[in-house]
């Protein structure tokens, strides 16, 4: 029997979906076993460390995965790749799964991005001339000031709580927007304009903001009108009102309209007691059909091509269409996960979230804030090792800080 | 045994004393309802606002949900047998280590006192990964055992600490007569001593079962299949909606509770201990 | 007592020796390695960054100021409760019952459950606007409000601690005999007097461990206070979460979890000097 | 003022009466003891004094006001606890100053007050100890010396000297009453020590299974008891009761016959104390078998039979007397006490 | 075989001597009692031959066999303590069982056994009663039948009557002495009560703080004790001590002059029983200065002074005398104690 243990799809409906639609008509036995990514993380440097393994197959977030891939403690994966790859899974994406090394070391499994939902009440106060889904920064903040003054109340929201995603915005939103880059311009003029104009849109946020991990229920309570968050975290609200909210693309700065893929993969651990049927597993969640289903039930959307019907349920499609919105912008920057940064990665997302605090919440100076991170952000590249990625131009060694 | 003073109950003071009593329950019970609400009034109910304090809309929905889960039954049962585990192992070991905190002097107290505490001193979570090393060469990895004797860590200081503050509360008078009257000092220990720190053993596997019943970490990163309740649920619910998890936190201490009910008279029952 | 058997003591602590020898040292010692070493060599890096961080002070600061604002509070209403429903009879055990009932509260849930009562849309907000206390959700639990939302969590804690130490306590008082009640009674001590000089002295073991268990569970704090006051809140255990969960550096959350030892077993040592249990006090 | 007037107090636990409407005065300043077999209610009745236990019924009054409900502690007493219930955590010291530390007494009286109570029970030496390392004696003079201290209006003793030996207890006595006299205490005194009670009391109160049989002065009890229980609860050996038959209102002893009073001409009693005798020739006096003869050094101990029925006679040390002989007896005439068999109440008085 | 030698035990808390040296051998089926002051060691003593308390240094063996360090279960030995430590989450019937339980005695023998020792101390109708619900002598009994249900080779009572009243105190005296004959117990009994003492024991042992000062036979302790603290110790009152002047070997008591047994010229003490003397005429006797005249009912007290020294006397209730008067006093002269004022140890016997 082989044990599939993934950071995704925990909540108790979609655990039910993938056990019970997902990996119904997979004839070898798969026992889904959900895990928080803490204790995922112990547990698998726990079972390497050990040398003694229960899991066979596991599936979690780029991010998640990178740590344990800097350990080598996954089985290569290239053939299947291949496989994939002629099968018309995107290349870009499958180099993802190599986390920067030379190796296949996840098969990408579900794709998601960042959006922005908004309660439909706060349209009326739309900056006049703001399209939607053409929204820039400054139309952003105005929106705020407006919904603040007239209902009183800060309707603007972001996940910025312990769990929340908050690194992911400034590492594939804010930085792309505003300077065009990740590491490479995380001081230059443009970062600083950038971190002001976002002081004046945090005037108009909802403080409880650094208590959001989730910004479906803020949502819901109607505490906040308009959040960023990833989709699966969003999916709560949207699903259970459809015709409540909008689904549209994050704003855009300067440089462009930021944005980052999220993808989840699908590993096998060495020394897993069943590499076999995990594969068998692997390529059954690969397939079209299997996609497709995937993203009925739990809103992931496919890494092969593959057109989701038509029928699906509306909070699904107005997500997989702000998606849509988000990948076709104009005027998008992609910023691809950080690879190569092995399992620095959580301290690469703390200079983030540590120049935030700094900046916006403690007030220090914007210059000297950076400073000082960006000597940590370009010790922890140095020692990392990690080459630049997409948007920031590509680099010989370490990606510098400018 | 009419404890207090009956003679000086003056009506006024009676007053004073249930309106206390009833503000301290209340100061218990209130939050409680209120999640009641929350887990029974359906997702309309956790996001209303002005919320009522009243019941709107009753749902069983989130409740059945979970006792459908598949797999609950036997994470219930194995959180049942981790939480025996723990018990029974924390009053065995614990108990007589009390024992000899309260009654003997002897080289190296101290520091067994400190190391004790350790246990309780350092957050499990940190210790979670070589620990969980360990357990899989012993080949206790993903076993209700293992995970009772994990909690047991956590418990043996409760254990050790509080029985050693009531066997110190024990006259020794009883003691020595029953050794006297033919006793080993084990039977003298269980016939008298134990009895008569009733309560402080009863709080013991008290504590020994709401620990092991509530801790969720190192349960869930110590099993993989033989997952216990909490950490089942716990896991499943990090990212359910607000009043999935209400209703899974109701649900959850619904066990601690009833047991502690069962256990309640040995929690608070009295001896008039009495020297002469 | 016979001392004169010396070997016995001996006997008795063993299992829990062996129990925690095998169980818990080992995995200690690891630990404690591994906040004091970079790449297997003895360093003070980890140290260095843990004292370096952002929120290190904060923590340091919130988790003492949380421990010295709750244990006594609980220890008090803990007594309170005790000395209380000593002079009920009928119904004592099912008041005491009630009172225990927060015991059986994960503290995720305790968190959760007084989240409700305080986010933004909570029950308290509730309460208030349909008094016409407020006109619109009030915050408690943001950054800019530190104090209330310092309030939050210490009167969360409270609630959810309250009822170990009162459990302990009420175990301890049971064994009071009443005779020295009376006795002091008697000679014209009042009711406060009564407790002050007899009773509190008496229990005074009890009260040692709770004081010691109390406030070590203090000094753990976290999922209460990451659920109401998020990030807006460091406190010790944490950070030490965040740097190995989040930062994924062990070494660093292992720097924490020592210096959290260390300072409860100071604090241990401070109690057990203050409350003093002198073996030949007692009766 | 401190009188103790005790008016129809009943007690019961559950179903069991300890007390049945118990009444009695205590005159201001007045030394009462109260005697009785053992669970007869003695402790029970201070307990209520005290307020320790609310009575079921009747009332208390001391110096006029009635104390019924009022907190112990208002009673303005103090009490020595048949347990010594000396406090533990206390040194010697501590558990005398007590009551007066209690009292906001300064710093001087409490030293000097527990000095004196110190002084007084022997305990000087042991002031810095904790009890649990004094002998029981020890402890139980602390409890005593912690009731002394504050010189309470009223004071309640329950066996204060029970464990202590008798030199010293015969010592103790003598300095109590003392020392109670000269304060004017009004106190009520439980012992099981008859001598005690004797030595100490102005009036006895004998107790008996919830009731109070009698009060009187100590000599009054001994010598006249108003019941068959008294005269056989006082003194050691106990009275004799001697079922006599009555021939026209008197009856023979010996060869001299008594006239018994108000006697209905069928049977009596005859309470008789066993120093009341002296001896005579056989022939002369009332005849006694000797059974057993035991030389108790201050007196001879004779126990034996007078008309088929069980009797203790002490002689003075200088006879001699061999078990097995028969004696002749003769009873002091007025100090007999005549008793009725139905009600075992004594008849009025048999001499003016 | 259950004789007892406790061999040169000694005793130390801390710095301070509880036992000095003790040497004691006692018989099989022997009762002896241990007298003398609070604080004197008896309890200490107790509790070492019991093995609750480790002995300083010395030997005690029973039957022969070494104790030392055997732990108290194992010296097959019953112990009443003197604050009875009755278990009070047990009914009495459960407490006086709890022996026998210990030893697996079937349930018949346990029932008859505990309805036997109940019985003996008339707590057969409390049987199922918890003790804090037990009036002080009560529990003390239980405490008694706790013991004796065991029927033990050796019996440790450490006042085990001291909380009873008279009366019932004579009747479990003479109850415990048959029972403990019939069953031919080795007792070692503490009390305070002297009569007790001479009632019960084949032989007393005195003791004076943490020594053994005399041990023998009642009477031969009452009227010829080793020292002038046994003599002051034992009997109420206690024995006067006149310091006389020897004149050529006799000193003279009023107009009769005694030989004084190996006297070295000086001065000697007599040791005088305030009950051996009786009335002759002023000028014939020995001067009494009458101050206090205390009719005690059984006997007449006098006190007042010899020679200017303090004396108590004891004479027949019959004798009329008042305060104030002098009267003159015949001493039996076979029953004086001479010792010496040096060392006050008695000199050899006045009488053969
Ligand atoms: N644990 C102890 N530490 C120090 N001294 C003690 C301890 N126990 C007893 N003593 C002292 O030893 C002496 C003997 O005590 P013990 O109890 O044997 O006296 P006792 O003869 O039983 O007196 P009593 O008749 O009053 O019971 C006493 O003076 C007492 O103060
Ligand atoms: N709490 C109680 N519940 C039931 N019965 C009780 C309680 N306390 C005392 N008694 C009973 O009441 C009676 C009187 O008790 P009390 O203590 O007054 O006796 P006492 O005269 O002091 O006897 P002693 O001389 O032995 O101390 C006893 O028979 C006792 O069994
Ligand atoms: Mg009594
Ligand atoms: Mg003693």
């Amino acid at each position: 029997e082989t044990i599939f243990l993934s950071t995704q799809l925990r909540p108790i409906e979609e655990a039910t979906a993938v056990r019970n639609v997902i990996l119904k008509d997979l004839q070898a036995p798969v026992e889904y076993v959900v895990e928080e990514p803490p204790q995922f993380a112990v547990r698998m440097e726990a079972e390497r460390q050990a040398g003694k393994h229960t899991i066979s197959l596991v599936g979690a977030l780029h991010g998640e995965l990178s740590p344990i891939a800097a350990k080598d403690g996954f089985v290569p994966l290239d053939d299947l790749a291949k496989e994939l790859q002629a099968k018309g899974m995107p290349k870009a994406l499958l180099d993802l799964g190599k986390l920067g090394t030379d190796k296949q070391q996840y098969i990408p499994w579900m794709q998601a991005t960042y959006v922005m939902a908004a309660n439909k009440q706060a349209l009326q106060y739309l900056p006049e001339g703001a399209d939607i889904n053409k929204l820039t920064y400054d139309q952003l903040i105005e929106w705020g000031r407006k919904m603040q003054a007239e209902t009183g109340q800060p309707r603007i929201g972001f996940p910025a709580g312990p769990k929340g995603l908050m690194a992911r915005y400034f590492q594939g939103y804010f930085y792309p927007s505003f300077t065009g880059g990740v590491v490479r311009p995380f001081k230059s003029q443009d970062a600083a304009k950038g971190w002001e104009s976002f002081k004046q849109l945090w005037a108009v946020v909802n403080p409880n903001s650094t208590n959001y991990n989730f910004m479906q229920e803020p949502l819901l309570a109607d505490e906040i009108w308009v959040a960023w968050d990833h989709i699966a975290r969003l999916k709560e609200a949207i699903a259970s009102q459809p015709d409540q909210y909008v689904i549209f693309p994050a704003p855009a700065g300067p440089k462009g309209r930021g944005y980052m893929p999220v993808v989840a993969g699908l590993a096998i651990p060495q020394g897993a007691p069943d590499e076999a049927g995990a594969k068998t597993v692997i390529e059954h969640l690969t397939k079209p059909e299997t996609q497709i289903l995937t993203a009925q039930n739990v809103g992931f959307f496919p890494t092969v091509d593959a057109k989701l019907p038509s029928d699906v349920e509306p909070g699904i499609a107005m997500l997989a269409a702000g998606v849509d919105a988000t990948q076709q912008a104009p005027d998008a920057v992609i910023s691809l996960l950080p690879v190569g940064l092995g399992d620095r990665g959580g301290e690469f997302n703390k200079v983030y979230m540590d120049t935030f605090q700094r900046i916006v919440i403690r007030g220090e100076p914007v210059a000297d804030v950076l400073n000082q991170q960006a000597s940590n952000l370009s010790k922890l590249m140095g020692e990392a090792g990690a080459p630049c990625w997409a948007p920031d131009a590509t680099s010989q060694g370490p990606c510098p800080v400018e | 045994m009419s404890a207090g003073q009956p003679s000086s109950f003056g009506s006024a003071r009676k007053l004073l004393l249930w309106s206390g009593i009833a503000a301290l329950c209340a100061w218990v019970l209130i939050p409680i309802y209120l999640v009641a609400l929350g887990a029974f009034g359906g997702r309309s109910g956790v996001y209303q606002w002005p919320k009522s304090i009243l019941p709107t809309g009753v749902s069983f929905e989130p409740f059945l949900l979970f006792l459908k889960t598949e797999g609950v039954a036997g994470a219930f049962l194995n959180s049942v047998g981790a939480a025996a585990v723990t018990v029974v192992l924390s009053v065995l070991i614990g108990a007589p280590a009390g024992y000899a905190l309260a009654r003997y002097d002897f080289k190296g107290k101290g520091s067994f006192r400190l190391l004790v505490l350790l246990t309780r001193a350092f957050p499990l979570a940190i210790l979670a990964l070589p620990l969980t090393v360990s357990f899989i060469r012993i080949g206790l990895y993903d076993t209700v055992i293992g995970v009772g004797l994990v909690h047991t860590i956590l418990a043996l200081p409760f254990a050790a600490l509080v029985t050693q503050g009531i066997f110190m509360g024990v006259p020794r008078e009883l003691e020595e007569a029953a050794w006297v009257f033919g006793c080993s000092r084990p039977q003298a220990f269980f016939r008298i001593v134990a009895p008569l720190a009733l309560p402080g053993l009863a709080a013991t596997a008290v504590f020994a079962f709401v620990i092991s019943w509530n801790e969720v970490f190192a349960a869930s990163v110590l099993t993989v299949r033989n997952r216990t309740l909490t950490a089942y649920l716990l896991t499943v619910l990090a990212e359910s909606p607000l009043h999935y998890r209400l209703a899974g936190g109701l649900l959850l201490i619904l066990p601690s509770v009833i047991f502690i009910f069962a256990v309640r008279r040995y929690l608070f029952a009295i001896w008039g201990i009495s020297s002469k | 007592m016979p001392n004169n058997k010396s070997w016995i003591p001996y006997l008795l602590i063993a299992p829990s020796v062996i129990f925690l020898a095998l169980l818990f040292l080992l995995p200690l010692v690891q630990t404690i390695w591994l906040a004091v070493s970079e790449g297997g060599v003895p360093s003070l890096a980890n140290l260095q960054t843990m004292a370096g961080d952002l929120n290190f002070r904060l923590a340091i600061r919130n988790t003492f100021l949380l421990t010295l604002a709750v244990v006594p509070i609980q220890i008090l209403i803990a007594l309170a409760m005790g000395s209380m429903v000593a002079k009920v009879g009928a119904g004592r055990e099912t008041i005491l019952w009630i009172w225990t009932i927060p015991l059986g509260i994960s503290d995720l849930a305790a968190g959760l459950l007084w989240l409700s009562i305080l986010q933004n849309s909570g029950y308290l907000n509730s309460l208030l606007f349909n008094l016409g206390v407020i006109e619109r959700q009030a915050n408690w639990l943001s950054y800019q409000t530190p104090i209330a939302l310092f309030f939050a969590i210490a009167v969360a804690e409270i609630w959810r601690g309250t009822a170990i130490v009162m459990v302990i306590i009420v175990a301890g008082l049971n064994q009071v005999p009443k005779e020295f009640r009376e006795a002091a009674e008697v000679f014209g001590a009042g009711r406060w007097t009564r407790f002050l000089r007899i009773t509190l002295p008496l229990i005074k073991p009890a009260l040692q461990s709770a004081l010691i268990l109390r406030t070590v569970l203090a000094f753990e704090v976290f999922a209460v206070v990451y659920a109401l006051g998020g990030s807006n809140m460091p406190v010790l255990v944490g950070e030490a979460y965040t740097w190995q969960n989040q930062n994924q550096n062990y070494g660093v959350a292992a720097a924490y979890a020592v210096l959290i030892m260390v300072i409860s077993l100071a604090a241990t040592l401070v109690y057990l000097k203050a409350v003093k249990v002198d073996p030949e006090r007692l009766p | 003022m401190a009188n103790i007037v005790i008016d129809r107090v009943k007690k019961t636990f559950g179903t069991f009466e300890a007390l049945k409407e118990i009444s009695l005065k205590i005159g201001d300043g007045e030394f009462v003891s109260l005697l009785g077999p053992s669970g007869c209610g003695k402790t029970t009745l201070l307990r209520i004094i005290a307020g320790l236990e609310p009575e079921t019924s009747g009332q208390i009054l001391i110096g006029e006001t009635p104390i019924n409900g009022l907190a112990p502690k208002d009673r303005g007493l103090a009490m020595v606890f048949q347990n010594y219930a000396v406090f533990p955590h206390m040194t010697v010291f501590e558990n005398v100053a007590f009551g007066l530390r209690m009292q906001k007494a300064d710093p001087e009286r409490v030293k000097s007050q527990v000095d004196k109570a110190a002084a007084l029970l022997h305990i000087g030496p042991y002031l810095d100890r904790y009890p649990n390392k004094l002998s029981g004696g020890q402890r139980q003079r602390v409890a005593v010396a912690r009731a002394l201290a504050v010189e309470p209006k009223v004071l309640l003793m329950d066996e204060p000297l029970s464990n202590l030996d008798a030199l010293l207890r015969l010592e103790m006595r003598t300095e109590l009453k003392a020392v109670l006299q000269a304060s004017g205490t009004t106190t009520i005194y439980v012992t099981h020590d008859q001598t005690e009670a004797m030595g100490l009391s102005d009036r006895i109160a004998v107790m008996y299974n919830g009731r109070i049989e009698q009060v009187g002065a100590p000599v009054d009890i001994y010598s006249h008891p108003a019941s068959r229980f008294v005269g056989g609860f006082m003194g050691s050996p106990p009275m004799n009761f001697i079922r006599l038959p009555v021939t026209n209102g008197t009856v023979k002893l010996g060869n001299v016959s008594h006239p018994v009073p108000a006697s209905d001409g069928r049977e009596v009693i005859l309470g008789l104390r066993g120093e009341n005798v002296s001896i005579l020739p056989l022939a002369e006096g009332l005849r006694l078998d000797v059974r057993v003869a035991e030389p108790m050094g201050s007196h001879l101990l004779l126990t034996g039979t007078i008309a088929g029925q069980p009797v203790r006679v002490i002689l003075p040390p200088s006879e001699t007397v061999k078990a097995g002989e028969a004696i002749g007896l003769k009873l002091a005439a007025d100090r007999l006490t005549w008793l009725s068999p139905e009600t075992g109440l004594a008849l009025s008085r048999s001499s003016a």
